[in-house]
């Protein structure tokens, strides 16, 4: 994953950096297709079941070990899933936020040109931090796959979602992203809840793009956006 | 090929577009040329048929399986290969020389499931390549949007795989055929089994996709399971393509349902069922019941993406490839030679189809559309692997028998997921022309196109 | 080499476009050591233009031309190897990083080599630094942000030292204290080329002047020769 | 290449080159009325999206909703009004206009990424609404179609042989040819109504806003008037080539409301050149082309259309070329868009630039060219 992850970054995306924010989109997303395309001619289009170790395999009775009873079940792999991606969030932010590396890459995303004046090699940076992305992504899917079982055509599923969960945290704001993915992800299954859906219905289709358009009304830059990234 | 021709037509309408402009079309509609009906193959040596199926999206492997068998079925019937079902069917007008002496050439097209791009597709090889029959598809969406099409233009449409009780329900049309069961038949199926399987004393909780045929679905299931005796404990409609529908299957662990019923089809269904098993789902006791899930439309396609959860699961299904009966052993053979692996449902449907249309026109001597409905309409067959079947002339769905199954407990291969536990009746899945489900809907005149 | 032919600093007929944009149209010039200039000229006439290309900013785009500092090519190097190689630019915006500290802000000019003045020593010289060091660097007030983008530079090894409007938009107040910070870098004999709208008081900095018009150097002399010709001053800065 | 200077010049080009469509495209295959119809709609929704996109740089991620409210609208208007055309059009293109004024009197309250995400999540909201819980107004996953027995008040009783009456001009059916001419003459019309846009006051303002909006903000001037304008009109062309698809096709899904619709307008436009008039049309035939055509071949069609070769090297071309048509046809159009991005960063109107200047001929660039 890190090594397709420098790949890309080297062969295609590097030259970019210069690019319109449009066509940065547009030539990755060009590339997400091929990358499909080159998955579907060789695992097939059909969903690839893939299960959990069969040690965590099962649920855990939440519920009594909390005391409460014996009705809330969560499934162990998502128990893990979960104490997983929270160590990774918490790996990500140390990294970005104490050492060098991660401050010349928060510098970096405010302003490119100067720090690059600063006499830092930003593109040798930036090559590695989307190495270091694909490689959480790639971890993302592979701790994902016992939920949702993958095909070629899953990354699409995730891509809105995913650009609309980060503008609305904030663009260069790795608290505002987690922040808005949880906010997002509860409000889902808030609406998902029948007695809402039968108050208004329908709500549960487009409850997070409504959140996203009252959040960007009411905070111009998301939740914990700041001024000046993505905004040349 | 036929197609980059530049015709004396096309000429034509190009100079009069310089000169005349917008007035151009006035002179030159389609009636200039008239015969009989619409691509009318005439004294050519070939016919064209047209197959439009999923080639992108989720639904590409579908397409692609009934691509094949569409490829095989006119090989059979050009007198290629082994002849498959040719030689099982009953009755059968097919000589093995293409249809009434014509080749058959084809053209496919990519429907990406949607209704827009597989009109696009279904027109294309109407007005350019001159297809007589358009056949495929694999959602009923685009089944239905499909059928609209062909009857406009007035072409056969031989639906592929479409489960929506409104195919040859509310939105039927007189050029349009469906061989593939429906929500309705499922429902009527899968009542008895479960009854004998789960008793009558059930609770049972829906989750369903959220769009036209999930709804019907739902709607022929409840129908159904409450006529055994069961209670509907909610029924709670899911966006398609969820993903995570893990808040939709929480609450059903609190909700006092024993019983889960997933009206999904595709990924949902591979999500929802494999998310529902995790939850620990099929742990559970309530009521002295063991909690249980059913899928009341199962693919075997989907069936190999869910994996291991489907061991146990009953749903239904109109072909499957280890049915013993002589027809469907002649195609599973003739598949099998060609591609290395058996067929799916889809693939089946598909390859029927086509013989069935090829077989129509050869009785009615003709292409021509209205010729060829008269000829499908009331037609009873035999051995084409579902037993005695009627295309019923009021509504153009074909009856026969439906096949229960359970997910397998130890599959020999990846392509033995599912094991067939009952073959229910023609007599108790068939139901009257104006059922409620079906109601509202008018096949209205035949139509034979403009050429 | 002939590195001894050249000049310590020397810019020979560079072109520059800003996307489609032609912006420096052949200028030259040529600096000694320790020598401080003042490059004048009107709104638009390429100044900072020229600045930021001889920094070797990703903007504009160098065309044709050479660039030569201590003897080393800086028109075939990327902005990050001209910082290293001594150049360090102060733009007219500042450029403060958002999100990062005064003390970052110091720290990320010494992540790569060359170093210059430590942390210790800038907040010796700049006391109100050291004491805003905890404190977000754009919510300085102007006058801060300068000093703040001056230390930045000056905790980079400097060989060539680059000012962009020094003293854009600060209260007169301001402008002294800055001015005094210049002053002080004029003593450590910093080889240093100022663009500045106030013309008088770069001039009062530098040794020499060259004045940029549309692109192309207009003149070329020693600073006083600019201060006394009112004609001069007239056609090219208006003053 | 003075004729491109001129309106009228450049005017007259247009409308004979998309009048003979159906001559010059029949050899490569894409000379049938579907495929024609498709080009001169998509073409006028590329035009409509780069009067937005291209002149004033708001990149709209939603654009595909106005074109399925202009369809559903117009479907509507079939149904319940008459298999007239003109009203339906009219009807159609009121209704995204009105829809457009609201999401943009909203959506324009943000610049950059801010706006394109609010677009974006004003047309999923439609789009996931009118796919399920708006059923009976959108008829869902199907799409809404015309039945027999709809009232259609201002027709007297037609019945048509097929069961279904057809959508006509006064008389003309507009299916088939007619169907793509009277496409076509729209189109015409439309290209005309956005070329005196780009070329007028308020289209140098819309490029002034392009270019700097701060600036124009500082001296005084209310951009947000033109811009809503601006969103309202490119709202309009999409509703108009969502009444016209309609129109050809009476039929309207909400997937023509879904993300990746929107895309595929902003793919078009950039590929054929944003800010260009030409280039969003040229962009919209292509796109067009490659999924008509390049996903309609198959081993048999390849091995046909190979056949003039020797065996063994007709084997080897179909066995390279295999992988990016048919079902592969998507690999081709990714490899497509990134090559023009990497290649011709804009579009290829840029390309046709660049090759004029290359071959002598001191041409100036075409006057339309913002850039």
């Amino acid at each position: 994953m890190l090594l397709i992850g420098l790949a890309m970054e080297r062969g295609l995306i590097r030259h970019f950096y210069k690019r319109t924010h449009a066509e940065q989109i547009l030539v990755t997303f060009g590339l997400a297709i091929v990358i499909q395309e080159i998955i579907k001619a060789n695992f097939g289009a059909n969903p690839i079941p893939t299960s959990a170790p069969d040690i965590v395999a099962g649920s855990a009775n939440i519920g009594t070990f909390l005391g409460l009873g014996d009705a809330i079940v969560y499934p162990w792999w998502r128990l893990i899933y979960l104490t997983f991606s929270l160590m990774i969030l918490g790996g990500v932010f140390a990294f970005l936020q104490f050492t060098t590396f991660g401050m010349v890459v928060r510098a970096g995303m405010h302003d490119r040109d100067m720090v690059n004046l600063l006499g830092i090699n930003v593109e040798r940076r930036f090559t590695i931090v989307f190495g270091l992305a694909a490689v959480v992504a790639g971890l993302a899917g592979v701790m994902y796959a016992p939920i949702l079982p993958p095909d070629y055509h899953i990354g699409m599923d995730f891509l809105v979602l995913s650009f609309v969960v980060v503008v609305v945290g904030g663009m260069g704001s790795l608290g505002g992203a987690v922040a808005a993915g949880f906010l997002l992800g509860i409000l889902q299954s808030f609406a998902s809840m029948n007695e809402i859906k039968s108050l208004f219905p329908g709500i549960d289709q487009i409850i997070i793009y409504l959140v996203a358009v009252v959040i960007l009304l009411v905070r111009p830059r998301g939740l914990m956006g700041r001024k000046g990234v993505m905004e040349d | 090929m036929k197609q980059p021709k530049i015709n004396r037509r096309d000429v034509l309408k190009g100079g009069a577009a310089l000169g005349l402009a917008g007035a151009a079309p006035m002179f030159f509609t389609r009636n200039a040329y008239a015969a009989s009906y619409l691509n009318d193959p005439g004294n050519a040596a070939t016919v064209t048929l047209g197959f439009n199926v999923p080639q992108t999206g989720a639904y590409a492997d579908e397409g692609a399986d009934e691509l094949r068998a569409y490829e095989l079925a006119v090989q059979h019937i050009n007198g290629e290969g082994d002849g498959g079902m040719l030689n099982t069917m009953q009755p059968s007008a097919l000589k093995g020389n293409g249809i009434l002496g014509k080749k058959v050439e084809y053209v496919t097209g990519d429907t990406q499931t949607k209704s827009d791009a597989a009109r696009a597709s279904a027109k294309r090889m109407i007005e350019k390549d001159g297809a007589v029959m358009i056949t495929g598809g694999s959602s009923s969406g685009v089944a239905i949007a499909v059928q609209g099409l062909c009857q406009e233009a007035g072409v056969i449409f031989m639906a592929g795989l479409t489960h929506s009780n409104d195919t040859t329900g509310k939105d039927k049309r007189r050029n349009g055929f469906r061989h593939f069961f429906n929500g309705y038949m499922s429902g009527q199926a899968l009542g008895p089994v479960l009854e004998k399987a789960y008793g009558k004393e059930r609770n049972a909780y829906h989750l369903t996709a959220d769009y036209t045929w999930g709804w019907t679905q739902e709607a022929s299931i409840k129908a159904s399971t409450e006529n055994i005796g069961w209670k509907t404990n909610n029924t709670v409609k899911t966006p398609v393509g969820a993903g995570d529908f893990s808040q939709y299957i929480t609450p059903v662990l609190n909700s006092g349902a024993d019983t889960l019923i997933l009206n999904h089809y595709g990924k949902d269904m591979i999500n929802s069922l494999t998310q529902a098993v995790q939850f620990g789902l099929r742990d559970k006791n309530v009521n002295g019941n063991d909690f249980v899930i059913v899928v009341p439309l199962y693919s075997r396609l989907m069936a190999q993406g869910a994996g291991e959860n489907v061991k146990g699961i009953f749903g239904s299904t109109n072909w499957h490839w280890s049915l013993p009966d002589e027809g469907s052993q002649a195609f599973v053979k003739s598949f099998g030679q060609a591609y290395g692996f058996p067929p799916s449902q889809a693939a089946h449907t598909c390859y029927v189809q086509a013989l069935l249309y090829a077989d129509a026109c050869e009785r009615a001597g003709t292409f021509m559309p209205c010729e060829v409905v008269g000829a499908l309409e009331g037609h009873k067959f035999d051995g084409m692997g579902n037993g005695p079947t009627e295309y019923r002339a009021e509504d153009h769905q074909c009856f026969k028998d439906v096949l229960v199954v359970k997910g397998k407990e130890n599959p020999s291969s990846q392509f033995d997921v599912l094991e067939v536990v009952e073959v229910t009746p023609r007599a108790q899945v068939e139901y009257a022309p104006d059922n409620e489900f079906f109601a509202g809907g008018d096949l209205g005149p035949c139509n034979n196109g403009s050429a | 080499m002939n590195n001894n032919k050249r000049n310590y600093f020397e810019v020979n007929d560079i072109h520059a476009y800003y996307g489609e944009s032609y912006i420096v149209q052949g200028v030259s010039l040529n600096l000694k050591e320790n020598e401080i200039m003042a490059l004048l000229g009107r709104n638009g006439a390429g100044k900072t233009s020229t600045l930021k290309t001889i920094a070797r900013a990703d903007n504009p785009t160098l065309t044709s031309g050479e660039i030569y500092l201590n003897g080393e090519s800086i028109h075939d190097k990327k902005g990050f190897e001209a910082s290293r190689l001594g150049i360090q630019l102060v733009p007219e915006d500042r450029r403060i990083i958002p999100g990062m500290t005064v003390e970052e802000n110091l720290e990320l000019a010494q992540v790569a080599e060359p170093i210059g003045w430590s942390i210790e020593r800038i907040y010796e010289h700049f006391p109100r630094l050291a004491e805003r060091r905890k404190q977000e660097g754009i919510t300085l007030s102007g006058g801060e942000q300068q000093m703040l983008a001056v230390a930045r530079a000056l905790a980079r090894d400097i060989k060539l030292l680059l000012l962009d409007e020094p003293y854009e938009g600060l209260a007169p107040v301001i402008v002294h204290e800055i001015e005094r910070i210049l002053l002080q870098i004029k003593e450590q004999g910093i080889t240093t080329i100022i663009v500045e709208q106030n013309a008088v008081a770069a001039l009062k900095l530098a040794d020499r002047a060259v004045i940029l018009d549309t692109g192309e150097v207009a003149f070329s002399g020693t600073a006083q020769e600019v201060l006394d010709d009112e004609e001069l001053r007239l056609k090219y800065l208006a003053i | 290449m003075n004729i491109m200077k001129s309106e009228i010049g450049m005017m007259v080009v247009f409308t004979i080159v998309i009048l003979t469509m159906p001559l010059w495209l029949a050899p490569i295959g894409a000379g049938y009325p579907d495929l024609l119809q498709k080009f001169a709609i998509f073409g006028l929704f590329a035009i409509g999206y780069n009067i937005l996109f291209g002149l004033t740089g708001y990149l709209s991620f939603g654009h595909a909703a106005f074109l399925g409210i202009g369809s559903y609208a117009a479907v509507w208007s079939f149904k319940l009004l008459t298999m007239n055309v003109l009203p339906a059009i009219l009807f159609g293109v009121v209704c995204s206009g009105i829809f457009a004024f609201c999401i943009g009197y909203v959506s324009l309250r943000r610049s950059g990424i801010y706006f394109s995400i609010l677009t974006l999540a004003f047309a999923q909201m439609s789009y996931n609404l009118a796919y399920s819980v708006l059923t009976p107004i959108t008829n869902g996953e199907t799409g809404l179609q015309l039945t027999i027995n709809d009232p259609r008040i201002l027709d007297a009783a037609v019945t048509s042989a097929t069961g279904l009456p057809s959508t006509t001009l006064f008389g003309l059916s507009m299916s088939g040819y007619s169907g793509f001419y009277f496409c076509a003459v729209v189109l015409i019309i439309g290209f005309f109504i956005a070329l005196r846009i780009s070329r007028s006051p308020f289209g140098l303002v819309l490029k002034g806003i392009k270019s700097n909006q701060t600036r124009m903000k500082y001296t005084g001037f209310n951009t947000r008037p033109y811009m809503i304008t601006a969103f309202v009109i490119s709202g309009m062309y999409a509703g108009l080539a969502g009444s016209l698809m309609a129109v050809t096709d009476p039929l309207a899904g909400a997937e023509r409301m879904q993300w990746t619709a929107s895309g595929e307008v902003v793919l078009m436009t950039i590929l054929g050149g944003a800010g260009t008039l030409v280039g969003p049309v040229l962009g919209a035939g292509l796109i067009k082309y490659f999924e008509n055509i390049f996903s309609a071949f198959n081993d048999k069609s390849l091995h046909e259309l190979f056949s003039f070769l020797p065996e063994i090297l007709e084997n080897g071309v179909v066995a390279i070329i295999r992988p990016f048509v048919g079902e592969g046809w998507h690999l081709m159009l990714g490899l497509l868009f990134m090559l023009i991005i990497i290649f011709l960063p804009g579009g290829v109107m840029k390309g046709i630039d660049r090759i004029k200047t290359k071959f002598g001929s001191k041409s100036e660039k075409p006057a339309e060219q913002s850039e």
